[in-house]
């Protein structure tokens, strides 16, 4: 498909004291941004469990955006570490998965950067635009039916010759 | 059993309905989220009305609604609002949710088109999770009237003394051997120039003799343990060396002692104490100190002058420090600031050049209980400066210090201007980027000093030095600045510099911040609840923050914000018990493992680790239901209310429409 | 019109492998193709682990003989790391492998070799096979049978820490050592190992020996090919299991090669068949010849019987006097009769149960010296060892964090692929003849298969354990015509 | 008297580890010879497929089946045995969520291919690879195909219990023959449909004797780095990524007890989603640091960390194979 007329599904993990309120700062102050993000609000970038990230991309969303209080300013003192941590494991294992790590956005924003919060919006979809969909469950979807994989199978001899690596 | 839930659209007027088809989004989840247990969907005009909110109610009881899902506004703006019409409609306040499709939808996007869609996912996501929902109660906790203020400066006189009038007791701790703070060094006042002193001391004597104050002075709170309502806190009072009860302040002892020692802290270097002393005359408590460093017969073994002389016998050199263990209700942390190092701008020559004073050196120098009795003189101590320098702005508004402005500085180096001009007759010279008076009388004194013939710079001083480069210079301090006005180089001899130095967090804020469970901004300053709407309450339920702890502010906001805490307090202990939010995280007993990895995670102290059953277990009333452990759980033992997993997967296959591939 | 018989596991359904005879115009048997339909790849999926993990993972190639492929990553990894285990570890891995190899042969000459002998070739299918056996000759056997295997099992977990798939044994060592009651009372059930392999020699002696239709069976041609016989030995050319040098004799016994693990590329390749997942490994200074047997054909094998034929002895006094019996009553050296295997298992299993001992009582083996800390750069390392089913070789290639970036594995049974199809060939035409299809084909073929005790678990890394085997004969038009069926 | 009821036990692509577990049960065995009729189980006897394709609908009442599902004839006969069986047990970590073959998932199946029939010691100048079909000059030969992933038991059929570990460990399969042999005499009731049996309820920290304190990690280490290990202290705090805190219980900690980290193969605890999630978190958690840089630094102590959280969970996680595995073939 066309990367420019790619409308990327985003999920976004937002926390209950700063970026969420971000958001609703950029809305009351009606700043216009990219309308592909859908937001989650949890009590703290800290409850971000890697499974919610893995469940919506396997679920068919093409980035997911996680937003927390700027390191040194969390309201629980100092969880967005914690989440910093678990985030920068979670883009490793992403990645041994054959999934772009950029799909998976760390954005720090306090309460009073709505603006911020709307431009980090608009620039990770353009991103994500760029790297075209992920069609996760599309094709994990469809896995049972043996004449498929039979078909499969003259491709993949086929394949792997190509794949001869150099 | 299958739920049976209410979907309400609100146009929000045309805040809404302008982006977004809520009509076709209330068909839309009618039909399209039958299955999931959507029996009613509708929109109307303002759904926070009170007709809307009747809508709901009339719909719980007559469909029998068991969940509520609202496409409005932010939570945070209306999700009380409709929790409240659920209640009264007999439905449990926490199944409701709350769907944003006007902050997160109608305001920030133009296209009607996309903000339908993306309404219709919003409210499915919202569905989805509110089937999830637990019915939740609130928790209570019994409040003790007890209140703990640390800090004995005028924002945490204040305090004590509000709660203390209405009958609570206050146990009010300091570091330094008196109460006062800062203000007791000043000697006037911004705008108003009456003097500090006069003002301060009456407060002070009022919580020396408060029936309701506990006062511990020479103390520190070591360690904080506990939750709103019950807090248990140990002190640390240091050994005075003067038994308090036998003592009655009469000063023989300071008059006795032989030991002169430089006092750096009240006199700002400028003066001397004794070995034994009050920091100053109107002390309270008036008990002397003993300081142990300097006092000679800590040091050589003898001498005992004080002993000697002291009339009712309460020298004791044997005292030692004590611990004290008591249990409050609440606790106001008016810990104050620290002033900025004028030595670290090296260019200005604090420290290196003799007549450059800091702004505290200049309150002592003009205090007339001051060393120099209120007479302003070079370090020489004696001659009078024929022109004066004030630069605004030491160490604030500059990336290389501190980016925050200090609020004070204009002010008081206009109160300096004024005191040197009427002093001393000297031509004054104000530096300053931007004069910031803003509050009730403060440009009017400006004006005054406008008047009064001091001379003004708009600009950022280069540097302060003693390298004359003409004869005028000989001897003196130039300044050299950027006149942004007349936009030209200047080079302006003078005989005195002060620096209006910045105000900046305590040193130990971050520790500080830590022992009582609130945090930090980046700055350093102890962060509020919320910046505008809850300025003195933190994210710890019973912990509050008043004066310079919470930010750089001038005496009256001071004042302010200790009354307030004060009746935020109160309000606590009248209610006698305080109802705690529901979102608290659990452990699960069987399947916990004991691996011990949430015991780090958690800044409140609300996990411990039961050493018997080998299993870790957390306190509910300490919680603050971030969530961070039940995210970081390996065994999954550990569930949180309010944001379970099972709302959380659930709303994020609603918003990816999954829910809808299930039907 | 060819007709086309399917000699065929009941697994064919089941992916696990299958014989395809074709007939030509007059019924004779035109060719016949021994399929493996599986392949899990560990080569592939090795790459990007680190290397202290090749022990782990390889384990699960196959869950008959993991403790094989355990120690062969293992001591593939000590070369990547360029690092020498103290002695101590190495005699605890050995002593973990001795003690395996006594449950492993226990177990194949028992449930799966065995019943034939016990139960006589001719007793009903159903019930050769170890609870066959059990219900035949009662506890008396069946209950010592489970006791070999309780104790070899019991040492290694001792020193394994796990039944299956060990996890001890890492690059320069051990995860631990024992200690003296330990060490007691695993020198204690080698003790016992001794006595029951002798008494397992004394039923092979009484039951096949005793017989001559037995011997004779042995002895039959169909069973003989004559190829080339490899075997790891040590410095004095005696059989070992855990390390040494590959040895390979010609189909005189004469030495042909002696190489060091690291040199094993030179003188081993793999041949590839579309028709097959499995690869059939072949010397190359001959090369590749086809399923022919003789000196000028690259095919080989490794089993009991080739390590025999391979070394000149054992290594333990008992097991050497049952080495000289064995090739005194077999007419000399080598012998090349398949159903020998059975018997060369034996004095296998005698050799394990003392080298058991041996190392149980040596007073180092209690040493808490057990690991050697790696401190060079990783790079690449082959390990080989003896698995029961044949020579097992690991080869890895790592970067400098010892990430594997290559794998090569030679599995035990992989290298008798290319005999097997030989063997069920040579019954298949021996015994079809002008369309005729001899009943005897099943149990001929069968009984010529499990000499090679085959695991295809190891093979591609694919196939577990034995094969159930099926015939079935079709006319022209693909019919069944006839099923015969045997457990094997 | 009625006749026994039957019993079958089956083997896709495993490596027979399982059934030398069942074995490792000893005289258990014979238990089951006494109370079953054991009509399928080619490890140990004559196994009729025809047999039990005739059979009725049901009418084995329990099967266990190990191995997970790599091509065509694997997920055929699963769905025959599901038919054929009242309870179809999902036996070791293969069927549960496919084990170490299922570490196949990480790349296209074509990869495995060719990686298979290039090694350095394969002959192949002709670039040749096993076809499904091939013909020869007698006539065409098959072979099964292999599937674009490996997929646990659950993800073919419907299962009803799951007892993971790899192998099971013998002291809970006897267990659960044990329960299954009351059940039949009507001693015992069976737990609901879709329980995990066989384990214990919690995880492997839960059993590990090692003592445990607040974790804080400055920097990860490798095995052979701390061997041999403090026996005495958590392998974790040692340094290691053990995955003891994640993996359920039910084996005795048997791999930190002979001083090895735990590598998972018992699965997810209870209720757990995805076991990788778990374990990033469980090492997340303990990283003594806060800025990018440190934290970066400290997690480059973990070389394989896809392969580390999903080592024997890869075709049981939520995202089941690489993107590079879906997309080629």
């Amino acid at each position: 498909m066309d990367n420019d007329h790619f409308e990327p599904t985003i999920i976004g993990f937002t926390c209950n004291w700063c970026s969420y309120r971000a958001s609703d700062l950029a809305g009351t102050a009606r700043m216009k941004y990219a309308p592909n993000v859908r937001l989650i609000r949890l009590m703290c970038s800290g409850r971000l469990d890697p499974t919610f990230v893995l469940r919506a991309l396997s679920a068919g969303a093409d980035g997911v955006m996680i937003t927390g209080c700027h390191p040194g300013e969390c309201h629980y003192i100092e969880q967005n570490y914690k989440a910093l941590r678990r985030y920068l494991l979670l883009k490793r294992v992403l990645s041994g998965l054959g999934i772009e790590p950029e799909r998976v956005k760390l954005v720090w924003a306090s309460a009073a950067e709505g603006a911020r919060f709307a431009s980090e919006t608009t620039l990770f979809v353009e991103e994500i635009r760029k790297l075209g969909p992920l069609n996760w469950s599309k094709d994990s979807d469809q896995l049972s039916v043996i004449s498929d994989q039979s078909d499969n199978w003259s491709l993949i001899t086929d394949n792997s010759s190509e794949e001869v690596p150099a | 059993m299958t739920e049976r839930i209410g979907v309400y659209v609100c146009h929000c007027g045309t805040n809404i309905a302008g982006t977004v088809d809520v009509v076709d989004v209330a068909n839309w989840a009618a039909e399209k989220l039958k299955h999931q247990g959507v029996v009613i969907a509708r929109e109307y005009k303002f759904m926070c009305s009170s007709l809307g909110q009747e809508l709901i109610e009339k719909d719980i009881k007559e469909l029998g609604l068991t969940r509520v899902v609202v496409a409005a506004c932010s939570p945070h703006l209306h999700e009380k609002t409709f929790r409240t019409a659920a209640k009264n409609a007999g439905l449990n306040p926490y199944l409701v949710e709350l769907a944003s499709i006007r902050e997160q939808v109608s305001w920030v996007h133009s296209d009607k088109t996309i903000g339908t869609a993306k309404s219709k996912a919003v409210v499915s996501g919202a569905v989805s999770r509110v089937i999830e929902n637990a019915a939740l109660e609130e928790i209570k906790v019994p409040i003790n009237p007890n209140t703990l203020v640390v800090g004995g400066g005028i924002a945490g006189i204040q305090s004590a003394l509000e709660i203390a009038n209405a009958g609570f007791h206050v146990y009010l701790v300091e570091r330094e051997p008196s109460i006062g703070g800062h203000m007791s060094q000043f000697d006037k006042t911004f705008p108003t120039l009456d003097c500090s002193a006069c003002i301060l001391t009456p407060r002070m004597v009022e919580v020396g003799t408060h029936p309701n104050i506990t006062l511990l002075t020479w103390s520190e709170v070591t360690n904080v343990a506990g939750y709103v309502g019950n807090f248990h806190v140990t002190i640390k009072k240091k050994a005075r060396f003067v038994n308090e009860e036998l003592c009655t302040g009469c000063g023989i002892c300071q008059e006795k002692c032989p030991k002169k020692v430089i006092d750096d802290v009240y006199e700002a270097g400028l003066g001397y104490r004794k070995a034994v002393y009050t920091p100053f005359a109107q002390a309270v408590p008036n008990f002397p100190v003993m300081d142990k460093e300097n006092c000679t017969y800590f040091i050589k073994g003898t001498c005992k002058a004080c002993e000697k002389f002291c009339p009712t016998n309460a020298i004791d050199f044997t005292q030692q420090d004590k611990q004290i263990n008591i249990d409050v209700g609440n606790i106001i942390l008016a810990t104050g600031y620290d002033l900025f190092d004028a030595r670290r701008v090296s260019n200005y020559g604090y420290g290196r050049l003799p007549n450059v004073f800091t702004s505290i050196e200049f309150e002592r120098l003009s205090n007339a209980a001051g060393p120099t009795l209120g007479n302003i003189v070079l370090r020489d101590g004696k001659t009078t400066p024929k022109s004066v320098g004030i630069i605004h702005c030491v160490g604030s508004r500059d990336k290389n210090f501190n980016n925050y402005c200090s609020v004070i500085c204009c002010m008081q180096g206009l109160k300096f201007a004024h005191l040197v001009h009427e002093r001393t007759g000297a031509t004054v010279y104000n530096f300053y980027i931007d004069m910031r008076t803003a509050y009730k009388a403060y440009d009017e004194f400006y004006q005054r000093v406008l008047e009064e013939g001091t001379l003004f710079v708009r600009g950022k001083v280069a540097e302060v030095t003693n390298a004359a480069r003409k004869e005028s210079e000989k001897g003196k301090l130039i300044i050299q600045v950027e006149d942004t006005l007349a936009g030209k180089q200047r080079r302006i001899p003078v005989d005195m510099v002060i620096l209006s130095s910045g105000l900046q967090p305590r040193a130990d804020s971050k520790e500080v911040g830590k022992m009582f469970g609130i945090s930090c901004s980046m700055d350093g300053w102890f962060t509020e609840r919320h910046p505008k709407l809850d300025p003195v309450a933190t994210m710890t339920e019973g912990v509050f923050i008043v004066g310079c702890a919470q930010g750089p502010k001038d005496i009256p906001s001071s004042v302010a914000q200790g009354a307030a805490a004060a009746a935020r307090v109160l309000d606590k202990i009248l209610q006698k018990e305080v109802m705690l939010e529901p979102i608290k995280a659990s452990i699960n007993k069987e399947t916990c493992s004991g691996c011990r990895i949430c015991n780090g995670l958690c800044p409140f102290n609300a996990i411990a680790y039961i050493e018997d059953d080998k299993i870790s277990d957390i306190n509910p009333a300490l919680c603050q239901g971030c969530g961070t452990c039940v995210a970081a759980c390996p065994a999954g033992a550990i569930s949180g209310t309010g944001f379970s997993d099972a709302q959380i997967m659930a709303q994020i296959d609603g918003l990816l429409l999954r829910n809808l591939i299930a039907a | 019109m060819t007709q086309r018989i399917s000699i065929d596991p009941i697994t064919r359904l089941e992916g696990h492998g299958k014989i395809e005879i074709f007939l030509d115009d007059q019924g004779n048997v035109a060719n016949s193709y021994f399929q493996i339909p599986e392949l899990r790849g560990f080569e592939r999926f090795c790459v990007g682990r680190p290397i202290e993990e090749m022990p782990l993972l390889t384990n699960r190639i196959c869950g008959v003989c993991p403790e094989a492929h355990h120690m062969a990553a293992s001591k593939a990894a000590d070369m990547v790391y360029k690092v020498d285990p103290p002695r101590t570890a190495k005699m605890l891995r050995e002593l973990l492998y001795s003690a395996f190899y006594c449950t492993d042969h226990t177990t194949h000459f028992y449930a799966l070799g065995g019943p034939d002998f016990v139960m006589g070739p001719d007793a009903p299918v159903a019930e050769r096979n170890i609870l066959g056996v059990i219900h035949k000759v009662g506890l008396e056997i069946g209950g010592k049978v489970i006791q070999m295997r309780k104790v070899g099992h019991t040492v290694v977990e001792m020193l394994g820490g796990r039944k299956v798939h060990p996890c001890t044994s890492i690059p320069g060592g051990m995860t631990k050592g024992i200690t003296e009651e330990q060490r007691k009372e695993i020198e204690e059930m080698g003790r016992w190992a001794i006595d029951f392999a002798q008494f397992s020699l004394k039923i092979f002696d009484d039951i096949v020996l005793g017989n001559k239709a037995y011997v004779d069976l042995i002895l039959g041609d169909i069973y003989t090919h004559r190829t080339y016989y490899m075997g790891l030995v040590d410095e004095n050319h005696k059989v070992n299991f855990y390390d040494g040098k590959v040895r390979v004799v010609d189909p005189n016994g004469k030495e042909f090669i002696k190489y060091a693990p690291k040199e094993y590329t030179e003188h081993i390749a793999e041949h590839v068949e579309p028709w097959t997942y499995l690869k059939f490994p072949y010397l190359k200074k001959i090369g590749w010849k086809g399923f022919v047997d003789g000196e000028d054909s690259g095919v080989y094998m490794a089993t009991p019987l080739s390590r025999l034929n391979a070394s000149d002895g054992m290594a333990t006094p008992r097991a050497q006097e049952e080495y000289e019996r064995f090739y005194a009553t077999l007419g000399g050296k080598p012998v090349h009769q398949r159903l020998a295997t059975h018997w060369a298992r034996l004095v296998e299993l005698l050799y394990a149960a003392e080298r058991w001992v041996e190392l149980a009582t040596d007073p180092e083996i209690t040493s808490p010296n057990v690991h050697t800390k790696p401190t060079q750069i990783p790079t690449e390392g082959i390990g080989i060892v003896e698995a029961p089913r044949g020579t097992l070789t690991h080869h890895y290639w790592t970067d400098e964090r010892g990430i594997v970036t290559k794998v090569n594995l030679i599995v035990g049974t992989t290298n008798n692929y290319a005999p097997i199809q030989m063997s069920t060939h040579k019954a298949a035409t021996s015994l079809i003849k002008n369309g005729v299809v001899n009943e005897g084909l099943l149990n001929m073929v069968e009984m010529a298969f499990r000499a090679y005790d085959p695991c295809f678990g190891c093979a591609t890394h694919s196939l577990p354990g034995q094969m159930p085997l099926e015939i079935t004969i079709r006319d022209a038009d693909g019919n069944p015509v006839n099923i015969l069926k045997q457990f094997c | 008297m009625n006749p026994k009821p039957k019993f079958a036990m089956y083997w896709a692509a495993s490596c027979g580890g399982c059934e030398i577990a069942v074995l490792n049960t000893h005289e258990k065995i014979l238990d089951v010879d006494a109370n079953f009729d054991i009509v399928f189980w080619p490890v140990a006897m004559d196994a009729k497929y025809k047999d039990v394709e005739a059979m009725e609908d049901d009418s084995i009442l329990l099967t266990l089946f190990n191995g997970g599902i790599r091509n065509d004839e694997n997920e055929r006969l699963a769905k025959l045995l599901r038919r054929k069986s009242k309870i179809l047990v999902a036996f070791g970590s293969c069927a549960c969520e496919g084990c170490i073959p299922g570490l196949a998932n990480l790349s296209p199946v074509g990869d495995i291919v060719y990686t298979a029939f290039n090694t350095i010691t394969t002959d192949n100048p002709n670039e040749i690879y096993p076809r499904t079909t091939v013909d020869v000059p007698e006539g065409e030969l098959h072979i099964p195909t292999l599937s674009k992933v490996v997929r646990p038991l659950e993800q073919v059929v419907d299962v009803d219990y799951f007892m993971p570990g790899c192998p099971p460990e013998s002291h809970q399969i006897a267990a659960v023959i044990d329960l299954v042999i009351d059940v039949i005499k009507g001693k015992a009731e069976l737990p609901p449909k879709g329980s995990v049996i066989g384990v214990g309820n919690s995880t492997v920290c839960d059993e590990c004797p090692r003592t445990r304190n607040v974790k804080m990690v400055k920097e990860f280490k490798r095995i052979q780095d701390i061997a041999p290990a403090d026996p005495t202290l958590c392998i974790l705090e040692q340094g290691v990524p053990c995955n003891g805190p994640a993996t359920r219980s039910g084996c005795n900690a048997r791999c930190p007890q002979a001083g090895a980290q735990c590598i998972g193969c018992y699965g997810p605890a209870e209720g757990v989603i995805d076991y990788g999630a778990r374990l990033i978190t469980a090492f997340a958690s303990v990283i003594d640091a806060n800025t990018p840089e440190e934290i970066e630094h400290i997690l480059d102590g973990i070389p394989d960390p896809t392969g580390q959280v999903y080592r024997f969970n890869l075709a049981g996680s939520l995202m089941k194979a690489t993107k590079s595995a879906w997309e080629k073939a």
